[in-house]
């Protein structure tokens, strides 16, 4: 491993390669479970080259069953193993449901802190990549709703790589999510000698005055290009990127809407219920005399997530963000 | 750490490819008619020749729809290439009242079942979740979260049980579910629960599982370490290992099963021992994680070349045969990449439509929402 | 049955029970499946007599696995049945998670309205019956959030009579939560000539001009209290039952809202993506001039539900209620 | 519709009760010594004593907290009245690295661990979700969603295979892991999806069923048609029936397992065939579902008596022993109505203690904003 300050041009899908392979390398502890993590390094190739190189001790081709698989992690975890288990596909997480609110959410708790479990549920997650059913879903909303769990979003190729260190290293059991979009969609510079930011903190990703736009995931990139293109119309907006679900981090928010006095916010999760309806309801709250227009919130709509021949109409783009933008601005 | 991998391999390799002594066959890869004291059946030259063009059909459909999926006309494709004998043989076991669960890979059943396999390009393609009408096929959609439609099939068959439909003796009502699965798929909590389920009501389903050898990259000996077929002993039903290869073998031991069950004997458990000769889907790349040492040897007992031997060798086919069944599978061929490229695509606000049988309030506002917002791009480009 | 106007007086395990005897003397199609609703007639008594009178093919003990149960029930539906599954306790229904949310959620959307569901899944929910883990769980914004459930609680014996029925009826999945503690709490009485309002809509329960505080299931009643008490102070609060979790009905309440100016809503679930973060942020969006302070929730708090021995501290109460009425219109 | 119920009674019923042939037994009802060709095993004067006094004083525990609730001192108890020898057999087959996964009706196997009986009446009363450190009695908290902590077990057997400790000859090292369940779990399909994982990896763990006959309401014919230890037949590995009313018998069986996968051969069903004599729990009308013939037949079958019978005939025990233990047992009774009564009832704001490792700042705010509301009431009446 460099140790110098080289840095290198990586894709998101490389970025998370890396870092998990640096968790591995720093913690013998470490343990990748999944369906076709192994040989295959995953349908994302995420895990590609782990188990030649740590061995099938550490890096488990699985059963095909999500219960069993993150049922069996809790069971390594009480062991002092650290799993990290790989989701194959958002639609997928639901056999594990139970094992995953009743059993991971609340060891800790159940046990008085005797218990952790310090596991990393990897979701590659949200749609545009054209897939059948079951391939294409935001579950993000649910896991946020169960405390003992905490839950954040990787955006980009360096986030990747040290979010999912950070999770790892996290002594709490942390929902994972990846835009799988994105997963070769963008390079970016990493510079491994950078001391990243705290895993539970949202970011400013771009400054402005006169909306504050709220994204996490794959929206973050169609967010920033809203904000570009609005800026080609005289509009500033601000784009944060809220990283972490579960716990909210609200400050950066607050400070925001309160010197822009709007706020948009959006993911492809669907819209009753999702993390917006949250944000909207902690802002409304904490922002009142603050916000000029109501929060509103541009998400997945309220179906279930339609064939992929009309998906692009299903996700929040470009041009519903901007237009949420303009209602809220003409409040 | 102790060594428990290793002797995995023993119980399933390549060099027990042939799938064991259990394994029950009518037709070996060298096309030499062979005799079962159980599950044998006397077939008519028709019959025999009917399942050669429908296998022969099949492969039709799954390489003009690989094709079909390399030009760009499919998402993904999930090949059946060598599983033909194993869908064939079961699909036309069944009577018309019965009931099918297909995974995502039948579309040698969905055939038999009569739908048109556009249908199925279609679903891959991008425009729906599935377009025929199951009841007009007695033929479930395409269930894709792996296991799930194991218990959806004993549910289903404990209604055919409420609708006194099962051992009156009747052929034309006695009814039977048969569902689908992969080898991978035994795996999950749902297809054992479902044996649970079945055992307990004496649910008459049968449990039809491809073992294709290989889920995904992951082979059948992380799934178990003994025979599959014999699960179901486990679970207090019987289970048997047919040659899935062998459309004779498999028709007749699924026919058994189906009567069994439509008698008001219960589930069986049918092990289709079979070999996925193509990726897993058009996104898969198998050099990734198997030897092609053992995609040649599965070669040697292809379900199609082995009837094509018989029927010949029988003068139960001469090439007028094959030149006409050549030229169905051509038309059949046209039909589908012309057929694939005239589907209709959804229009934006097909979204909204059924997901309730009684529309909510709420959804009618954000569709009419999104319709009047569409609507302010009047023919402009979004 | 009598089809006189004689009222009789009836708890809500009564109210569900009848519901339940009509609904299946009606249609033959109806089933009742589940863990112990046979002989015992549930645990809870809720099928009390119905096997007896209906036979082991009608009411039907299941094997102990809920997955099999809703995945069996799915199956039923196909074939033409209407089966209304208990889950024995809230903290239960997520074994079966995939099949509802995977299964039956989208089976009607996918077949393109060819195989509808009509299932209903009875969930007794909630705490205050000083009961182990997993027994008082309030799951709602989890199925709400899923598009192609709908979601309803009832909050009292009447409305478990009648919503029952319309659940069954009703050719959509419903997701029906009843407050197992208020099961043998109250009697109401009964008067089966009556029209029911339709499943799908809130209903004002106390007219009030201060402040509207919404509830639904266990906190209805707290709601009725807490406006008692206030009334008691000179505050007057109107008291909406929102009924129906998934979809909404909002038009009662914003037009309470508009008058009121406050509101404030009320859930055992936990606060953070609870149902009142969704009716929060729709308040705030459709009577933004109309707010004269934030919407504010008082829910569980967001931490698993605690050992019954402070519980009552868990649950929100007159006093949180009261304290936040306080809140909302000191402001 | 066809009749497909009634016969299952037959596999399984009063008549039946005394578990079919295929039981393994060392101590007969009748308080005689038998012998078993694989599963025998040599008892000292001083180990039969201790599993008498073992027996007594778990009953003790369960009589006195059975009370401890009708005096509204406990919400509920979960009795294990009639199992107690398959709870002490199992527990003291056990070394102490190995790891214990309990149902939350394992009163007896606590107590061969270690763990104080009051931290279990802690439990039912209300005052926390298991108090003790499974880290320092390896053994598990109890876990009530049924059947979850079998896959737990799983993977924290393939943890100690990690560790290498297994297969090593070392007894001191060499671990194994015992999941308990019930009959009704074994439905669920996370025990199945463990006896999977388990047979895949081979992992060292004995899952140990105790078949009560009952789940609630639901007598065990509803979970399966054959006998429940078959099932683990079809995961391909070895399933036994023992007597669970057997204290000798469940011994020396569940060492013969826990050996196995100690020394890396993998896992072992074991059915502790045995009765519920109680109520589910004490919230539970046993009189709505099932005969009193039934217990009553059991009661002949209890698993203290015959041993107490066998251990006078032969001498072990004089009237000193049975009194001093009946002492002994009057103590841990005392012990437990005036320790339960002492329990620290935890306090409003322990409810935010441990959610995380790491508290969020989002909770510790909600924390605070509760205690400062709490303050407000300033020892004035809520
Ligand atoms: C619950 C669930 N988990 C994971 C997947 C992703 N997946 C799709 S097919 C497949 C392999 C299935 O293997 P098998 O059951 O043997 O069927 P085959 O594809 O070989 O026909 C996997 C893991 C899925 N569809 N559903
Ligand atoms: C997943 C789940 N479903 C339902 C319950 C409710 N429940 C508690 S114990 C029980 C019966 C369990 O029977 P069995 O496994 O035979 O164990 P036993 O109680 O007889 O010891 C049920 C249904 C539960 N705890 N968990
Ligand atoms: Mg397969
Ligand atoms: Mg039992």
């Amino acid at each position: 491993m460099s140790t110098g300050t080289t840095t290198q041009k990586i894709t998101l899908a490389k970025g998370l390669n890396m870092g998990l392979r640096k968790a591995m390398e720093d913690d013998p502890k470490v343990l990748i479970m999944g369906e076709d993590v192994g040989k295959l390094g995953g349908v994302f190739r995420i895990t590609d080259g782990l188990q030649k190189d740590f061995g099938e001790d550490r890096v488990i081709d699985s059963p095909l069953a999500e219960s069993g698989i993150v049922g069996t992690a809790v069971g390594l975890a009480l062991r002092g193993y650290r799993p990290v288990v790989e989701i194959q596909f958002d639609g997928f997480v639901y056999p594990a449901y139970d094992q995953i609110v009743c059993q991971v959410a609340k060891m800790h708790y159940r046990s008085k802190g005797r218990s952790p479990m310090p596991m990393v549920i990897r979701i590659p997650f949200g749609g545009g990549i054209g897939a059948v059913e079951h391939h294409s879903e935001s579950p993000e909303a649910q896991f946020a709703h169960t405390p003992g769990l905490k839950v954040v979003a990787c955006s980009n190729p360096i986030d990747g790589y040290w979010m999912i260190q950070q999770a790892i290293a996290s002594d709490d059991p942390v929902i994972f999510l990846e835009p799988k979009r994105q997963y070769h969609a963008d390079k970016a510079d990493l510079d491994e000698a950078e001391t990243p930011e705290p895993l539970f903190t949202s970011r400013v990703v771009r400054r402005g005055t006169d909306a504050t736009v709220l994204a996490y995931g794959p929206t973050v990139k169609t967010a920033m290009k809203a904000a570009e293109a609005a800026a080609t119309e005289g509009t500033s907006l601000e784009v944060i990127d809220l990283r972490t679900l579960s716990p909210l981090d609200m400050g950066p928010v607050f400070e925001s809407v309160r010197r822009t006095g709007r706020a948009i916010i959006t993911h492809e999760a669907h819209v009753n219920l999702g993390i917006g309806s949250e944000v909207t309801a902690r802002i409304q709250e904490q922002c009142f005399y603050s916000l000029e227009s109501p929060v509103l919130r541009v998400g997945g709509f309220d179906t279930p997530y339609p064939a992929s021949r009309i998906e692009e109409d299903y996700l929040p783009d470009l041009d519903r963000l901007l237009d949420a933008v303009d209602r809220s601005l003409e409040f | 750490m102790p060594d428990f991998g290793p002797d995995l391999v023993e119980v399933f390799g390549p060099s027990q490819a042939d799938g064991g002594p259990e394994l029950i066959q009518l037709l070996t890869p060298e096309g030499e008619r062979v005799h079962h004291p159980e599950f044998d059946l006397d077939f008519s030259a028709e019959q025999l020749r009917g399942f050669y063009r429908d296998m022969v059909l099949t492969r039709r459909i799954d390489t003009e729809a690989t094709a079909l999926q390399r030009h760009g006309e499919l998402g993904i494709w999930a090949q059946l290439l060598g599983q033909e004998a194993a869908q064939i043989g079961a699909g036309r076991a069944l009577r018309t009242q019965d009931y099918v669960f297909p995974t995502y890979r039948e579309h040698g059943v969905a055939y038999c079942r009569g739908v048109d396999p556009l249908n199925l390009l279609g679903l891959f393609r991008g425009v729906d979740h599935g377009a025929w009408d199951p009841k007009d096929f007695n033929f479930g959609l395409y269930t894709i979260v792996i296991g799930a439609q194991a218990l959806h099939a004993t549910g289903y068959a404990m209604g055919i049980q409420r609708d006194g439909a099962v051992g009156t003796g009747d052929t034309e009502r006695d009814a039977a579910v048969i569902a689908h699965f992969g080898d991978g798929a035994s795996s999950q909590g749902d297809v054992n629960e479902a044996f649970i389920f079945a055992a307990s009501y004496n649910a008459p389903v049968v449990f039809f599982c491809q073992n294709n050898q290989w889920a995904i990259s992951e082979p059948i000996e992380r799934q178990t370490r003994i025979p599959l077929y014999q699960r179901a002993l486990g679970f207090g039903f019987p289970g048997v290992r047919v040659d899935g290869n062998d459309v004779l073998a498999t028709y007749a031991v699924t026919q058994a099963a189906l009567n069994r069950a439509r008698e008001g004997s219960g589930p069986t458990l049918v092990e289709a021992y079979t070999y996925r000769m193509g990726a897993h889907t058009t996104t898969d790349d198998p050099t990734r994680y198997r030897l092609s040492d053992d995609v040649e040897h599965w070669k040697l007992k292809d379900p199609i070349a082995r009837l094509e031997v018989y029927l010949r060798r029988n003068g139960l086919v001469d090439d007028g045969f094959i030149d006409a069944l050549k030229q169905e599978a051509d038309e059949l061929g046209h039909h589908l990449r012309e057929g694939v490229k005239a589907l209709p695509d959804p229009q934006p606000l097909d979204m909204f439509a059924h997901v309730y049988a009684e529309e909510t309030e709420e959804l009618r506002v954000q569709r009419e929402g999104y319709a009047a917002y569409l609507e302010t791009f009047e023919g402009a480009q979004r």
